[in-house]
């Protein structure tokens, strides 16, 4: 398990394994936004919360189509499947990696891209919590759409389609906070239900995702 | 008792039975080659063994994590090293040593290149020095020796013969010659799947229709 | 004997490992001399003491277009008379280029704070200079991306090619979109009357100090990148 | 050439081919932006023209990563660089088939999608006409971004990284005239200066995207 | 005047030399065989012939649009069928009749298939195929009967010696026996380029500190 989660670090940061990329991604939705919208800041400041959710949930939805696809094409995936590790904790691993090589980047350089789109300061606790709280989910819903995509040869686009009806709810929440903090109201409530979802996730998705693996490979 | 054993066994693949009534057993210190033609149903024969996928009818007995299993693709990561590598496969087998199968495949030169930048035999080498990391008695191998040269094969056959010395088993197949004229042979042609006459027995949802 | 001459590897890393220590000192010399300077001029009558952010303003954003400008240069060298060191300095002078843009925009944030109230205004001055951070960021992670250093040395010079001309169609693109509040050229034209010369002599030595520490910078830099490919050559001959 | 161009489109139409996998990207980003900012009409039929151009250009960008990787993979582009067709011509004829498959239907879906985010109507022309005008610049620098990342085992990312600065000039200019458009003001400026873009776009890239090529199968 | 012919050729792979000196001539109706051990410089040197990388001495004289190279990967679309696939190459090279290909590839059954659901064998059958429809006079072959049958290499062999007998001339590389006893071999061993002594001559870069 370790030596998973070892590798796929170290593939991440090696040549081409897009560590960082994510985070150069989530900068350039912050910056096409108001090229599209407009500079206005007191307009800006009011999406701003709704942005900066969308914008972590692409740059981490686009860094998972691969997630499995790679190691199913080179092979590894059979031999993992044959290896004496179960699947299940597989997913789980490969989904922790990608949290860390994309997740927490993300969370913390949010604050930074706040600043670009006039996110009032006092909003900025609540995307920190809010993201700390909703990126797991991100990344172990991505790993699902990952595996049940894995054997298609254009994945990513489907998988698009298949996993952002799934992060709707986390979605909901994490704006829904990041908004009431700016207007100063209670952001609990949300936060609440933010963590209950990915607690749901993290729990009961490493299943579904190795099951949907296992049909991949047959 | 045998390591693996098979009875009476039919696979499909994309919904159509390749093979049918495949028997043999392996003990220890044994090899057995799988031969036929092209498109024969050897790689899904092979692919059902491993587990990979279920077989249509039949039985299969092997140990629990008795098997390794080495398809046509390697399963290298072409950023990392060979020693990487081969240390995380070792690792995911847990074990810890590695050069005994860097020495025995000869990649001794190349431990720090990047796996990308081996030649197509350099990186089947690899693919091999994979299985012996495993620690596994059954090697369940698909055209173990494409893209290598003369050398090599004899290579591969001294490791294969030590495998089998040290108490373990080999299930392979191929069309070429592997240097291994102790090693039994079981010709797939006879016992492909017949589709022509009534007994026509396609897999799963067209079994209803049989 | 021919300019090109110079690019040969061997024969660059004689002449630069000469000019080093003096540009080195140079810049030294000159950049704390500068800001040194800058930092004692009396207080501006409008912007107050904040208008000593300038002299590390305005040299960084300099530096940070006519980097990208000296790898367009370097890229074209490359791609027509394929000398390895010129492709080497490209990559050395990417990051450089990078934490000047940088440089600018932080710098400029923190003197946007008391002049306009904000960090970040999506004035096009500065909205272009983070469309060349982006810039720098891709042709980064292409030099990164890719394991055959030739392979990459051309990928990254055509990037640089096509990056150029779309770095200017952006910059028009951006002052179509919004009329901003930054400050124009200063040291154009009509310099004289809109810079006392107690801020334009210290300015001027901060930016030829910034330019020395470019230069002592990139000579390091690409110094450096041949050593690396030296000895990842020698390894892979050692592995042979 | 021809032949190219039909295998291509017949490849898109194919299972796991992508196409409307585009559309449907298009549609997701368009939900998923009210929940994000919030519901309000008012809001968000201002920000309207400037979600909808991100949005073609985000599904338009995502579609390509693998344009060319594809066909390196399984040995293809090998064969068509010895082929007697010019490989400039190739890339032309690529990036076609991807604008006919993917930036097409969103140009037609579009005001569609207008109506989901409230764009006042005036302003459907003007977006009819921008895309049709800027969709395929975006094709063509796509497959500029394909070309240079197409050797490279995680390229989706990278390609986005290269890309998206390249379209920032098209960006602004489309969504200008779209909310000039909706403003009731003069949007032929913007129109005549992004059909300029897009003209130098295409008679230039497919030089620099052979070349990428080139080099990438070296 | 020959078809093809190569003088004194270097090539380089990862900016090292692979081998160097390599001089033959390929005339209508010779076949010459590359042979050598893993990682010698085969591929490299194919690659270089195709034209798909630079050389880094030495001369090819070819015909342009002469050759028709055949890699490792078979360049097939899975999710188009074996005729489509055919046909699309078929148009790439300005011909329209697929026909004979498939007959002489022994592919007749498979017409309908998707490539994606062929075995290793029958797609390696297809990838030939398509060599047929090129028209071109030179083949060039990186391991071309990899993942065949007995009888596949036969008909392999049947096709090339009936493409030499129509004027064509054919370089390949292999490990293996391919039915071609009349084909000339080139052993790369002894031209393998030399690291150990003075004269290393790295390619590119490292020229400047030889
Ligand atoms: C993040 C924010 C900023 C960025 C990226 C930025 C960028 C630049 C650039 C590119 C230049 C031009 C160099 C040249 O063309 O010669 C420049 C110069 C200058 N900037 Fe800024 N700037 C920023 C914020 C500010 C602020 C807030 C102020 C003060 C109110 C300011 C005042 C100046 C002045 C006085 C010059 C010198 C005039 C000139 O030579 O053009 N900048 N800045
Ligand atoms: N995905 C698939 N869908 C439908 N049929 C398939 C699929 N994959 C393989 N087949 C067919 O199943 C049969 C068995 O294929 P398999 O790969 O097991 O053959 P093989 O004996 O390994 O052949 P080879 O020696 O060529 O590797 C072949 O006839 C093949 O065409
Ligand atoms: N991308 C690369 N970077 C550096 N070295 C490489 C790269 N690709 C191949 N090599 C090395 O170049 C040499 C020649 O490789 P090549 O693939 O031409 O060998 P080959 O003769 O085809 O071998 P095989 O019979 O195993 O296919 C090998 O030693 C290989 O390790
Ligand atoms: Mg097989
Ligand atoms: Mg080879």
């Amino acid at each position: 398990m370790i030596a998973l989660l070892m590798r796929d670090l170290r593939l991440a940061t090696r040549a081409g394994g897009g560590f960082g990329l994510g985070l150069a991604f989530f900068l350039i939705v912050c910056t096409l936004v108001p090229f599209g919208v407009g500079p206005q800041a007191e307009m800006l400041s009011r999406i701003a919360p709704g942005i900066l959710w969308i914008g972590a949930l692409l740059a981490c939805l686009l860094s998972l189509d691969r997630l499995f696809a790679l190691d199913f094409e080179d092979g590894s995936l059979d031999l993992l499947a044959t290896a004496p590790l179960p699947l299940e904790g597989g997913v789980a691993v490969k989904a922790a990696a990608h949290w860390i090589a994309t997740g927490l980047p993300l969370v913390v350089a949010a604050p930074l891209f706040g600043m670009l789109l006039h996110l009032p300061s006092q909003a900025v606790p609540y995307l920190l919590i809010s993201l700390l709280i909703g990126t797991p989910a991100l990344s172990m819903l991505g790993a699902f759409g990952a595996a049940i995509t894995v054997g298609l040869r254009r994945g990513g686009l489907l998988l698009s389609l298949l996993v952002l009806p799934l992060y709707v709810p986390t979605l909901l929440f994490g704006a829904e906070a990041v908004r009431r903090g700016a207007a100063g109201m209670d952001a609990i409530t949300p936060l609440v239900f933010q963590a209950a979802i990915t607690l749901l996730t993290l729990a009961l998705i490493p299943f579904a995702a190795a099951a949907a693996l296992r049909i991949n490979l047959r | 008792m045998s390591l693996l054993a098979v009875h009476d066994l039919a696979v499909a693949r994309g919904g159509m039975r390749t093979v049918e009534g495949v028997s043999f057993a392996l003990d220890a210190g044994q090899a057995l080659i799988l031969r036929g033609p092209n498109g024969i149903g050897k790689t899904t024969l092979l692919r059902t063994v491993a587990g990979l996928q279920p077989a249509v009818s039949g039985r299969i007995e092997a140990a629990p994590d008795a098997i390794a299993y080495a398809a046509h693709a390697d399963g290298l990561k072409t950023a990392l090293t060979v020693t990487e590598n081969l240390r995380f496969w070792a690792q995911v087998f847990g074990r810890t040593e590695i050069t005994p199968a860097i020495e025995a495949m000869n990649l001794r030169d190349l431990t720090q290149r990047p796996a990308g930048t081996l030649s197509a035999g350099q990186k089947r080498r690899l693919g091999l020095a994979r299985l012996l990391v495993t620690g596994r008695p059954v090697w369940v191998l698909d055209e173990p020796t494409v893209s290598l040269d003369a050398d090599s094969v004899a290579l591969f056959a001294t490791v294969v013969r030590a495998h089998l010395g040290q108490g373990g088993a080999a299930l392979m197949a191929t069309h070429i010659d592997l240097g291994l004229p102790e090693a039994e042979v079981l010709d797939l042609t006879p016992l492909r799947a017949s589709t022509a006459s009534k007994d026509v027995k396609p897999a799963g949802f067209n079994e209803a229709f049989a | 004997m021919s300019i090109w001459e110079y690019a040969n590897p061997v024969k660059f890393m004689r002449s630069s490992g000469a000019v080093l220590p003096w540009v080195v000192a140079g810049a030294a010399a000159c950049t704390v001399g500068g800001l040194i300077w800058g930092f004692l001029t009396p207080p501006d009558y409008k912007q107050g003491a904040s208008v000593k952010i300038m002299f590390l303003h305005v040299p960084a954003a300099m530096m940070a277009i006519n980097c990208w400008f000296m790898m367009l240069v370097a890229s074209l060298i490359w791609i027509i008379r394929r000398h390895h060191v010129s492709a080497l300095a490209a990559k050395a002078a990417a990051p450089i280029g990078a934490v000047m843009t940088l440089i600018a925009l932080v710098t400029g944030a923190a003197w946007g704070q008391p002049t306009w109230g904000t960090w970040w205004e999506w004035d096009p001055r500065l909205t272009s200079f983070l469309v060349l951070f982006l810039f720098y960021l891709g042709y980064i992670a292409l030099w990164e991306a890719v394991e055959n250093p030739d392979s990459a040395a051309d990928l990254t010079g055509v990037l640089c090619l096509v990056g150029s001309v779309f770095a200017v169609l952006s910059r028009y693109a951006v002052n179509f979109w919004n009329q901003g509040l930054h400050q124009g050229a200063s040291l154009s034209v009509a310099s004289g009357e809109r810079m006392s010369a107690i801020y334009r002599y210290p300015l001027y030595l901060c930016m030829a100090g910034f330019f020395l520490m470019f230069l002592a910078l990139l000579l390091i830099r690409t110094r450096t990148e041949i050593r690396i490919r030296r000895t990842a050559a020698l390894q892979a001959r050692e592995a042979r």
